[in-house]
Parts: structure tokens; sequence; C-alpha cells
């Protein structure tokens, strides 16, 4: 594992650009701990100053500091993207892996539905969601349902890796060893599934970031949990652009794009890592 | 052609699954949720000023009879499915009495001109330059080309948005920034209010296919590159045929083949990006229309939108995949 | 296109059709700090007679592949060619495909210099029918009318037993036997000087592989071409080609004609080979060889078969043995049959 | 009446393949039957080409697959009733497979010892690190290999000839009865492969454990087998003592097989005429 992080800093500058933006949001986001003002309260420092050297990333129309106000959203929004990731993840390994190994037609039914999870336009639903729940959605919710919806592309991929692992002879040569099927599956096959599931952890994150922000924006979550949505939600509410207080939408702006961008560099630099091909190079195979 | 019938029979089953589990989905989210949605609905749309109360019990009333709250859950549910199957959702709450469905019979055009339209330029668009890229690896100009790719590809749909109604809506007014025609025109098929719409469809297409074009480029240079590799056509190169020949029937045609997998499966974001768009330039699609129907707490034109969007994302994916044979002579044998 | 049933001209020794001289080609990668440097072609020297079948044998790490690879032009990095010449007597004055201005290259590939790739499986574009296939590779070389054509490819096919209807095949509908006939047709329809053929038949059922064994020496014998053939299989080789080259670890250890091969093989590693093969009708006990073919990324010094070879003497591991004409026609690298011809 | 160690009697196995309205049937194996003898450990050769069904007989054999009708009973044990896990180690303990790409029977991310001393552990009661590593060093000399050449290497530090000795290594610290080859040398180097032949010949002779040898190679086949069974589309066209059949074929296939083998030597009438080496 940290062979890997070293081979890919000393000679992957995707991947090293990527470290540095996500490094750089990650602290950003660990800094809300340090906050001088509750991220709740309105009206603490005056409202609607530039950035200065006392309010580097200037206030709000909402007497808040942008710059204090970012590092609750920044964390708020990474843990949303985390949660979701990190929920849907153990989904598609599971359903994927089983569905592969197994065959027949539990994944003849398991691919049906996942089929279907596929090609669902989401937005619908859970605007859907947002209209009956209303105040009672939490951003916990949000992240369980969103969950629940976004694992189903990631399932058929490890699903296809592990229909080809299947038919691998080291898997027979595996079974008769005498190791069972939960053994095989797991010692065998999930270190060719892992580097997958890291890499599409990045976009999973990408992707439930960025309907979090447009649900947001539309006013379809809990506004009072500061996100990065939640900022840019509020900042419209206040018609910040028409009124010149560009710096309340263009930080977390310029936030939230350097995240995407981070965390899209990590994955294709995993994805290049982990390709057959390159990783055969690597090991110094048979010419 | 025995094969084609059973890939057609096998997709329409595939249709009807996802239809069914969608509206399944909407009647769970609308009716084991522990909120009583009649309270709910009518609560968001008497906050805004003063509404008469016996016009707040008419509402209740159809209300209650539009969720097919009666009853026990089997005719509840029941009721529901006759309601979609029947396209009848009750008049609109927020624009009572109209018709749910001619709400978006009205809206409907809108989106789909828009969506088909920019999909349709940023589908090509992407994956001939992506291809060209893949191709060409050594050309400068397809190299920048990919790096703003990977830049523009993970950027929100709404931020792009935002910064396309910036540069032209404030700092270089060129462009008609919401609507979609000119209000004055009248809506018929005149050539001032065909440009017209012309016009007010260049933002929010352009935001579509901005954000698009990315991970098309990206996924076709990628599959290229995996192409060139492939013997056909190393072994085309070994036998001289013609280099644009090459490009065309034997890389580019092979790379296709997936993408267009990948079209169908990206159909529903392609939408999740329309209804932010139409938002923010005020398109009059049915982007909008849910989005407004959620503000003004109307239960029937959420459900209606809701539904049709999965039904109309269906049967893109649906035409998408009748058309992939004639792409992938393979389909028939498997 | 009139047929010319004549055999070629009477092959004349000093003018080959092919030339190889010393030619080196090697991989060189770094993949995530892996360095590695493949001497995977070594110093190989050899002709292709107007007219003959030469033959190519070696296991899986022997170098045979990227040898064929380098002569046919194939080359993109990783691989480059550090080394040596590749004459064809239809290109002259360039030294290698890889040297020649590509108008030139597009000019011989396929009208005199064709190639038959290894598995026939993805060798076709999946998503053309054959008929444009052929024309993809063959309209531009051949003079004639769209129905002239159409006609020459018909009777061309005929020649390997297929039926004009595979033209409106595509590749998947068609069984390995016939995909590997349509190749063999697809590389000779135009009547090229020169084949190279890279295992052809190793993925084919043997009835079906002796049947297109036939065929392809049928086309040849007809046509006058020279080919290259190059497969591990020492039968194949017995049954189809006039003289062989016997590579070992990127270098060329022997070379006679077949037969000779068979009868006499003077290399160590070449009399094994032969010796090994099992027959049937023949119990005698066979052997298998000590050790392991070497890494070409770290080839042993000297012979790169002195490690396993039973005639090992002190020079082999210290220097390179020269190819050296033994006899006539017959040329073998090793010190132990040479004697060490110390400088 | 002598123990029979596999009994195979009217095996058959049909796939079906395609959708709900049009289901091909194919029958890979169709009404075979054979038997190999307990107390005469043999060589048993399936010879066949592409689609004859040897392989998935030969898997059927590891119940990999199951017969669609016929049984197969090993050692007393019919293999339909091998379900449990335990029942799936009794059965394994006594047969083993070889396959046949040397470099895909081992893990590429997995040190290759690590199956050697797991098939031990799994298949004899545990004794102790040091017991465990001189059954595994004692089964690797069996095979002309010793642990310390094997410990803690990787299978692309190996040549495809060293691995497959390792593959039969691993198979016989189950200490099995019966081993099932398929394709075992197909694609091992020519110079090593005869080394792996002889060796199958080895563990007929010292250690008794009788072979099952699936291949489409006739020489080899002759080299080493004691019977033959010639398959075709599923069915036995052939079968009986090794050197008569190969002799001597008599059923119109197994005569175009035999015609279809290139002899490794040249032969008058295949030489061209127009050779310029005469």
């Amino acid at each position: 594992m940290l062979r890997i992080l070293r081979d890919l800093l000393r000679y992957n500058p995707e991947f090293r650009i990527g470290i540095v933006l996500v490094g750089f949001v990650l602290i950003l986001s660990v800094l809300a701990s340090f906050s001088p003002y509750p991220p709740d309260q309105v009206y603490v420092v005056p409202p609607d100053v530039p950035p200065s050297p006392t309010y580097w990333f200037g206030t709000t129309s909402r007497g808040q500091d942008v710059f204090w106000q970012l590092t609750f959203a920044i964390r708020n929004t990474l843990l949303f993207g985390g949660t979701v990731a990190l929920i849907s993840r153990v989904l598609a390994l599971v359903i994927g892996l089983v569905s592969g190994y197994k065959g027949g037609w539990i994944d003849r039914v398991l691919m049906s539905i996942n089929d279907t999870f596929i090609v669902m336009p989401l937005l619908p639903i859970l605007v859907l969601f947002y209209f009956v729940m209303r105040d009672s959605m939490s951003w916990l919710i949000l992240a369980l349902i969103m969950a629940c919806l976004g694992w189903a592309y990631d399932a058929r991929l490890i699903r296809s890796v592990a229909m080809s692992l299947k038919t691998r002879e080291f898997t027979q040569s595996s079974v008769f060893s005498g190791m069972s099927t939960r053994e095989i599956l797991v010692q065998e096959h999930l270190p060719y599934v892992m580097p997958i599931v890291f890499s599409t952890t990045m976009n999973n994150m990408v992707w439930s970031i960025g309907l979090e922000v447009t649900l947001s924006v539309l006013g379809f979550t809990d506004i009072n949990t500061p996100t990065i949505g939640g900022m840019i939600y509020w900042a419209n509410q206040h018609t910040a652009m028409v009124a010149g207080i560009w710096w309340w939408i263009a930080f977390p702006t310029a936030i939230v794009v350097m995240t995407f961008i981070g965390l899209f560099l990590l994955a294709v630099s995993m994805n290049e890592y982990i390709d057959p091909r390159s990783r055969l190079s690597r090991m110094g195979g048979a010419s | 052609m025995n094969g084609y019938l059973i890939y057609i029979v096998r997709r329409l089953g595939q249709f009807v699954l996802v239809v069914f589990i969608g509206i399944n989905l909407a009647y769970v989210i609308t009716h084991a949720t522990p909120i009583d949605p009649v309270e709910q609905s009518i609560s968001a749309a008497t906050s805004f000023g003063n509404t008469a109360p016996d016009a707040i019990e008419q509402m209740r009333t159809s209300l209650r009879e539009l969720y097919g709250l009666g009853g026990s859950p089997v005719e509840q549910y029941l009721v529901f499915w006759r309601r979609i199957l029947r396209a009848d959702f009750g008049p609109s709450m927020s624009a009572f009495p109209t018709p749910v469905s001619t709400l978006i019979g009205r809206a409907l055009p809108w989106t789909a001109g828009l969506l088909m339209i920019s999909t349709i330029i940023t589908w090509v668009l992407g994956n001939l330059l992506g291809g060209l890229a893949g191709y060409y690896q050594k050309s400068r100009g397809l190299k920048l080309m990919g790096v703003i790719a990977m830049g523009l590809h993970p950027i929100p749909y709404y931020i792009l948005a935002l910064l396309l109604l910036i540069v032209f809506g404030f700092l270089w007014p060129v462009l008609p920034i919401a609507g979609g025609s000119a209000m004055n025109l009248p809506q018929t098929w005149t050539w001032d209010f065909i440009s017209s719409v012309l016009m007010h469809a260049i933002l929010p297409a352009l935001s579509l296919i901005l954000i698009g074009i990315g991970s098309w480029f990206l996924g076709m240079r990628s599959l290229v590159s995996n192409v060139v590799t492939e013997d056909y056509v190393v072994y085309a190169e070994l036998g001289g045929v013609d280099r644009h020949r090459i490009l065309t029937s034997y890389v580019m045609r092979n790379a296709l083949v997936p993408q267009v997998t990948g079209l169908a499966i990206s159909l529903g974001g392609i939408f999740n990006g329309a209804v932010i768009t139409e938002k923010v330039f005020g398109y009059p699609g049915i982007g909008s229309l849910l989005v407004d129907a959620v503000y003004a707490g109307d239960y029937g034109l959420v459900l209606g939108v809701t539904t049709i969007s999965i039904v109309g994302v269906s049967i893109g994916v649906l035409a998408i995949d009748l058309l992939y044979p004639l792409l992938d002579p393979r389909v028939k044998v498997r | 296109m009139t047929a010319s049933p004549a055999l070629p001209a009477r092959p004349d020794a000093a003018a080959p059709i092919l030339a190889v001289r010393d030619l080196k080609a090697h991989f060189r990668t770094n993949h995530f700090g892996v360095k590695r440097y493949v001497k995977a072609v070594d110093g190989i020297s050899f002709d292709v007679r107007r007219g003959e079948i030469y033959g190519l044998a070696g296991e899986s790490s022997s170098g045979k592949t990227t040898l064929i690879k380098t002569i046919a032009g194939a080359i993109k990095p990783p691989l480059e060619v550090v080394g040596g010449t590749v004459d064809f007597a239809f290109l002259p004055g360039y030294g290698g495909l890889h040297r020649a201005p590509p108008a030139e290259v597009a000019r011989i590939r396929w009208r005199h210099l064709s190639y038959i790739m290894q598995g026939s499986m993805n060798v076709l574009n999946p998503v053309r029918r054959l008929r444009a296939t052929f024309a993809d590779f063959a309209r531009s070389h051949i003079d004639a009318s769209d129905r002239q054509f159409e006609q020459a490819v018909v009777d061309h096919l005929a020649r390997v037993k297929l039926d004009a209807s595979v033209l409106t095949a595509y590749p998947h509908e068609l069984s390995g036997g016939m995909r590997q006939r349509a190749t063999i047709a697809l590389a000779t329809i135009c009547r090229p000087d020169f084949i190279i053929a890279d295992e052809p038949t190793t993925a084919l059922d043997v009835v079906v592989q002796k049947d297109v064994l036939g065929m392809i020496r049928g086309i040849q014998r007809e046509i006058g071409s020279s080919v290259l053939f190059v497969t591990h299989d020492m039968g194949v080789h017995a049954h189809l080609t006039d003289r062989l080259g016997i590579m070992y670890a990127g270098r060329l250890v022997e070379e006679a004609a077949t037969a000779e091969i068979f009868r006499r093989p003077l290399h160590p590693y070449t009399r094994h080979l032969i010796s090994s093969l099992p027959r049937i009708g023949d119990d005698i006990q066979r052997k298998g060889l000590e050790g392991s073919p070497p890494s070409l990324a770290d080839p042993p010094p000297g012979c790169r078969f002195h490690p396993r070879c039973p005639l090992a003497m002190a020079a082999c591991s210290e220097r390179v043995p020269d190819m050296v004409e033994t006899e006539p026609d017959h040329r073998v690298a090793c010190f132990a049959v040479n004697g060490d011809q110390a400088p | 009446m002598s123990n029979a160690l596999l009994e195979v009697s009217h095996a058959t196995k049909v796939f079906s393949r395609g959708g709900l309205l049009s289901s091909r049937r194919i029958v890979a194996v169709n009404d075979v039957s054979f038997r190999i003898e307990a107390a005469r450990p043999e060589i048993f050769t399936i010879i066949g080409e592409s689609g004859s069904g040897k392989t998935t007989l030969s898997r059927m054999i590891l119940n990999i697959e199951q017969p669609s009708a016929g049984s197969l009973v090993l050692d007393g044990t019919d293999l339909s009733t091998v379900r449990s896990n335990r029942d799936r180690l009794a059965f394994m303990h006594k047969v083993q497979p070889i396959f046949q790409n040397p470099f895909e029977a081992f893990n590429p991310l997995k040190q290759l010892d690590r199956y050697l001393f797991m098939t031990r552990q799994r298949f004899s009661a545990a004794v102790g690190q040091a017991a465990l590593e001189a059954a595994v060093d004692e089964a690797l000399r069996k095979v002309g290999l010793s642990l310390k050449e094997v410990r803690h290497r990787y299978p692309h530090e190996m040549s495809g000839g060293q691995l497959q000795r390792v593959a039969i290594a691993r198979a016989l610290l189950s200490s099995p009865k019966l081993i099932v080859a398929d394709e075992p040398v197909s694609m091992v180097d020519a110079s090593l492969r005869m080394s792996i032949v002889n060796l199958f010949r080895a563990l007929r002779d010292d250690l008794g454990i009788s072979i099952i040898y699936v291949t489409h190679d006739l020489a080899t086949a002759y080299y080493i087998s004691d019977r033959i069974m010639i398959m075709q589309n599923g069915r036995v066209v052939e079968s009986g003592d090794a050197r008569t059949v190969l002799n001597a074929p008599q059923h119109p296939y197994s005569q175009q097989l035999r015609a279809a083998v290139l002899l490794p030597e040249v032969t008058g009438g295949t030489a061209p005429a127009n050779s310029p080496s005469t």
C-alpha cells in the first residue's frame, strides 16, 4: 500500500496534482474545528465585507465569515460524499462479487435490478423524496438514499472483473487447495477488485457531491446545515451576484471545483496504475 | 434474425422493468413515509398569502382522492397504478384547474428538443475529438483539448451554467439568458419564432455540451488507444490499408460500439443536468416545471413530471439499445 | 490477373529476396520506476531466397515474434531497432521498412510484402464484412474494374476452398479454420513476392491444420512467393519449410535445409529439440532439458545456451560463438561444433 | 470383482444457450462410459479436438460441472452426493487437477508456497511447522524442485516448466489417487515439455497415482498412455490400448486424426519439388 503511494507520487504527475488539491481541501475542512464562530449563527461579523486581511474571503450578507463558513461547508460536503461512497461501495462490492462468482439465476436477477438503477433518472426521484420529506430531510438521510441509488454502475464493473476471475485457472487451484468460497472471494479475488473500489470511490464522491450541490442550490436539501451547495443557495437567496458580493459565490465554487478536479485526477492516475498491462510491465513478466 | 428478436424482447423486458421499478419507487416514496403528504402539500401551497378555508378543504378532498389514500394498501396501490397508466395526475394545484397532463404536454417538447439536440452534438463532437486525440497521440492541439476536457469534466452542472450566465448575461450580453423564445412572438412556425427559439437554446445547450463533452472525449480517447493495439488494426496497418480508412472503419467504428451503450447509460444523468440548466436559464421545459412544482407544493405535478421523466429516459435508452445491433453485428449471436 | 503456374526463376544465391544483417531490436520500458531492457533480437543475420519457405523455430521467449515484427516494419515503442539492416529485394537501399519513407512502404505493402498473423480470431475487423476487408487491403493494388476485382477475389477464395458467400459474412460468423483460410486468401490475393507468416496454424485443430498448411504450400508454389514461416511446432516445419533457422534467447543458433536439420542437427540445443520429440510407433524414452530458457532482460554472458548445455566449455561463458558455415548451407553457432576460434 | 477408482457411466452433459424464445441445446458430452481400476494405476488419455467435449468431461470428473444424465462414481462415492464442505474436501483429497496454462495456475499477486502449505494443511492433520515444511519440500523434490527454490517466489519469477512442476507438487500434497491433467504441456516450451511428461510416468510408476491425461496431441499420448479414448462431438468414437489404437486406428475419424499428425521428420513425399536446397 505504501509502495503504491510512493510509486504514484514519484512517477505520476496527475497523482501529484490530485494529492495537492485534495490535501488542500482536506486541510481546509480540518480547520472547521478551530472556527471562532459557530456555523449556524448569523450576523456574527459585519455583512458584505469584501476579502480583506481580517476577513480573507470576505463576509456574507447574512453576517458570516466566508472563510470559516467554507471550512464547515467543505467538511460537511466531504463527509457527505464519503458517506455515500462508503455505503455504496459496500453494496457494489457485495452485489458485484456475488453476482459474478455465483452466476446463474442469482446473477440474472441481480443484474436486471442493477441495469434498472443504472438508467434511472435520479434527480426527479430525489426531488420527490424532498417533496415528501420536506424539513425532515437531513443530510444523513439524503446520503443514505443516494447510496442506495448510486451503487449500480460500479457493481456491474466489479461483477465483470469477478466473472473473469472466476474463469481463471488459479481460482480452481484455490478450490482444490481446499479454500472455501468466502476465502476465495476475500483472499484471492478481492485484491483484484480493490483498486477498482478505490478509483470508483473518487468518481462516486464527485457524482454524489455534484448532485448534492445541485439539490442544495435548488433548495431541496436541509439548507441549515452548511454545505457548499447550501452556501450558494443562500448567496442566490440574497442575489449576491447582482449585488456584487461575488466572493460569496466565487470561493465556494472554486473550492468545489478544486475538490472535483483533485478527486478526478486521483481516479485517473489510479486507473492508469491498475491497468493490467501497466501492472504486468511493473512486475516484469515474460516478454 | 432470430437472435435480433431475442435481443429486442430482452430490451423491451428491461424497459418494462425500469418503468415498473421506477414507478414503484415513486409509490413507496409517497406512501411509505411517515409524513402526511396531503397536509405537507397544503401547507406548502398555502404558505404564501391567504387561501379561503373552503378552497383549502376542496384541495384536501381532491388531494386525498389523488393520493388514493382511502381503502386498504392493496387498493391504494391499484388506484395509484390506474392513474399512472391513464396518465391522469389530476388538476395542477399551482395552476388550478389546468390538468397536470396539459402542463407537461406543453413543457415536454422544449425539454425533448433541447436534450436531443445537445446530446447528439455532445456525443458526436466528444467522440470525434476524443477519437482523433486517441489516434494522433502526438498532436499538441488535441493534447491541449484533453487537458481542457479533464478540467471541464468534473465541474458540477450548476457551476458551469452559472459561469456561462455570468459571462454571456452580464459581462458580454450577446445572447438571451432566459426563456425559451422571445415573449412577444406567437408560438407559430414562423422564421422569427424559430430563430428566436434557436437563439434562446444556445446558452442552455452550450452548458450541456460543455459539461458532457469531457467524459465522451476522455472515454473515447482511452477506448481508441486500446483499439489501436488490437490485432485487426495492426494487421490493417501492416497491410498498407489507407490511413483514413483505418481511422474511420477500423479504429473509430470499433471504439464507438461501447460508447453507444455508454450513451444509453448516461441518459439519466443528462436529464439531471437538464433540470438544473432549465432552472438557471429559465427554460420552459419540464425541469423548470418540476422545480416550480416543488416550490408550489403541487403534488400531482411533481408525481407527473417524475413519472414522465422515468418513462421518457427509459424510452430514450430503449431507442438507443434497439439501434445498437446496427452498429455491432456480433449482437445477434450473443 | 492471368494465373501463371510457372515456377519462379531458379533461385539466385547471390541475390536473396530478404537479407537480414546483424539485426538488433530491443525493448526499453519504464513503468513506475521498474526499468527493463530486453534484448529480444540480438544480432541476427540470415537470408531468405526467392521461392523458398524459410522456417524460424524457437520457444516462447526466443525473440522470434519480435524478429518478424521488426522485419515487417511493425515497430512501435517500447520496441526499437538498435542496429542492423533488413533488405528486401523490392525495397533496395533503405535497410529496412522502418527506415524507408512512408510512401515507399505503402507502395510495397501487400503488393510485394504481405503478412499472416498469429491467431485468426481477432485479425479481421469484427464489424466489417469480408468483402469490404478485401477491398481495403487489395483494391488499390489491383488494376481492374470493380466487377473484375470481385471476380478475382471469388476465384482466389476458391483456391482455399471458400465459397463466394463468405464475402458477405462477418468474421465471427465463420469457423476458426474458415477464418484462417480467409486470411490466407487475403494475404495472397495480390500475389506478393514475400509473405511473413507468424504461427498461422497454431490455434487450429490438427485436421484443419494439415489442410491449411497444404493450402499455404499450394498457393506459394502457384504464385511463386517466398515465405518466412514462424512456428514453435517442429512437426509443422518438417512438413512445410525448405530451410530452417533455430532461435534461442534472441539469437540464431543453427540454420540449414529443413531435411538436413532433422537428419543431422549439430547445435546441442537443436539436437535436444529434435531428439525429444515423441513419435507414434516409437517407444524410446525421451528426456527433457534441465534448466529454463533465460530471461531476455538478464541473459547469461557468452553463448546463451551454455548454462543448460551438456557440451559447455570455458569459452562458452565468455564469448559469443559466431554463426559459422560448417558445411555448405549449414551454419551453426557453437564452439563445441566448430572448435574455439579464439582470436 | 475389483474396485473401480473411477466409474463413469453414460455421462452426458447438455448446455442450453440462448434466451427466452429459442434455446439451443448443445450436447457437449454424449453418453460416455469408462472405468479406471483402483488396483492398477494407469495413464488414461482422452483425445479430442476443440468441441469434442474432452474438457467438459474432465470438468465433470473434477466435479466442477455436474452431468445432465448418467453418473460418475469415484472410489465408491457418487459425485452427485458431494455437496457439503466436508464431502468436497474428502473428494479433493482423492482427485486433483493440473491445468493448461501454468502462468495462470497460481494467483499472480500471491506467493507460490502459500498454495502448497494451504493444500497440505487442509488435507492432512496439521503437525507443526517443521513437519509441514518437510512435507512440502518432499513433494517439490518429487517434481525436481525444492522448497528453497520456491519459497517466497511469485509466479512471474518462474518459467512455465517450473510453474507446471509446482502445480504438480501442489496436487501431490493432498496425496491424491487420481490426477486430471487438461492439456498440461501444450503451453510449456518444447525443451521442457518432455520432463513434465516423464514426470507423469513417474507419478504412476513410483506413487501409484492414476492420471487422466486430456490432450489433442497424439504423439505425447502415444508416448505415455496405457489406454486412450478418442472423442468427437461429445461421443467416444474409439477406445482401447493406446498402442493398438494409435498404430492401427479403426474408426474413420481416428484414422483422419492419425493421418493429420505432422511427423517430426522430413518425408520424401511432402518435401517440395522446387526446394532450392536440392
